[in-house]
């Protein structure tokens, strides 16, 4: 069961978690807004109808490498603050490493995949973020 | 045809979207955005270094030289930082 | 921060993730007493005291390979039933690959080196869950 | 010294723990699982196959060719299986 959402509200992880409950194992990955660097606010920008394609895409991709129950991936847009929560992953599997590496393939590659513009505010200026090296590592070992 | 800007992109037109009939010889995204750098000061800045720039046809995420085809829709962004 | 909880009551994930957003990134995992192969009941056996020490031991290890800003480990001992959860690992660090790699090992560990017995009930019949060299091995490779 | 059991081996001794002063020659836990085996048929049963017995020696595990030592506490047990 795959479950996609791009939304302005506040991700709740424990719902998310519980309806993730449909086999042994439980992975989850969760991602804050930075409160260090004085970062005051975030603002996420997505492209409408794309981003919701390329996560779904991400998550058959997921179902197709591993055998999970499910797979969820939230994605939240809009402004934010810091400790916020950005994103949530998560998986079900009857097998503890299938859950683990399909949640740690589904942020990797959310990360070089799915078309969010990150825009902080640090002080007075405005910045948008600089794709990451590391990022794009980190996805490739997945291919 | 219609273009989708996104993140400085976006903010460096002053557009978000805008439609355009680009003449037959502009067969890839490159061609795309090399024949939309004169159209402002805008387009010039944003485009001024095409390595920078991604880009989806038809809202698949596609190389700089992947054809555009009978593309509805072009979206031309910066690297993406989602996550 | 390590947080070790060793418990008849059961687990909370909501509040335990709550606890671990200390960082930018928190992985999860979560395992649960499987609904299939009949399995009714289960019961948790273990060595007071001794568990943990022993989880303390795991958390401090992990802590001390990745930069983590929380470690947490709960179990939950004595009787349960299906669908409920046994146990929730939990990290947080400022480094995603650093968060989903200490909760793998953490889970991985926990199943070789802490003192826990299972012991289910399926229809009729009761009897203790043998060991497994899968997860022999999925925490050898860690040392 | 204080002697320790967990799961199948608590149940086929009948005891979950019982104190002992084992003599001198006693230096090992496979030396301790052997000198308790012929102490019920409980222990004999429990210790039938010592390659499917783990140990702890003062809460710390350990392999049964350790040294038992000043030990307080002992605990003989099968492999674990939580998580």
């Amino acid at each position: 069961m795959i479950r996609i959402l791009v939304s302005r509200e506040p991700i709740d992880p424990a719902a998310e978690m519980a309806a993730l409950e449909q086999g042994g194992a439980v992975a989850t990955f969760t991602g804050l807004v930075r409160a260090d660097d004085g970062v005051a606010t975030l603002e996420l920008e997505h492209y409408p109808g794309a981003t919701e394609a390329a996560l779904t895409r991400l998550a058959e991709d997921a179902t197709a490498r591993w055998p999970l129950a499910a797979a969820t991936i939230v994605h939240r847009v809009g402004p934010m603050t810091a400790g916020e929560r950005i994103v949530f992953v998560g998986t079900c599997s009857a097998h503890r490493q299938a859950a683990l590496e399909a949640c740690a393939f589904l942020i990797d590659r959310l990360k070089t995949d799915a078309p969010f513009w990150k825009r902080e505010t640090v002080g007075e200026k405005t910045r948008w973020v600089e794709a990451r090296a590391a990022d794009d590592d980190a996805a490739a070992r997945w291919r | 045809m219609k273009l989708l800007y996104f993140a400085w992109v976006r903010e460096r037109i002053g557009l978000p979207e805008e439609d355009v009939t680009p003449p037959a010889h502009v067969a890839t995204v490159a061609d795309l955005i090399a024949w939309l750098t004169p159209r402002s000061p805008g387009h010039a800045v944003a485009f001024v270094d095409p390595a920078r720039l991604r880009a989806a046809v038809d809202q698949a995420f596609v190389a700089l030289d992947a054809p555009i085809g009978e593309a509805h829709e072009v979206a031309i962004f910066p690297p993406v930082t989602g996550g």
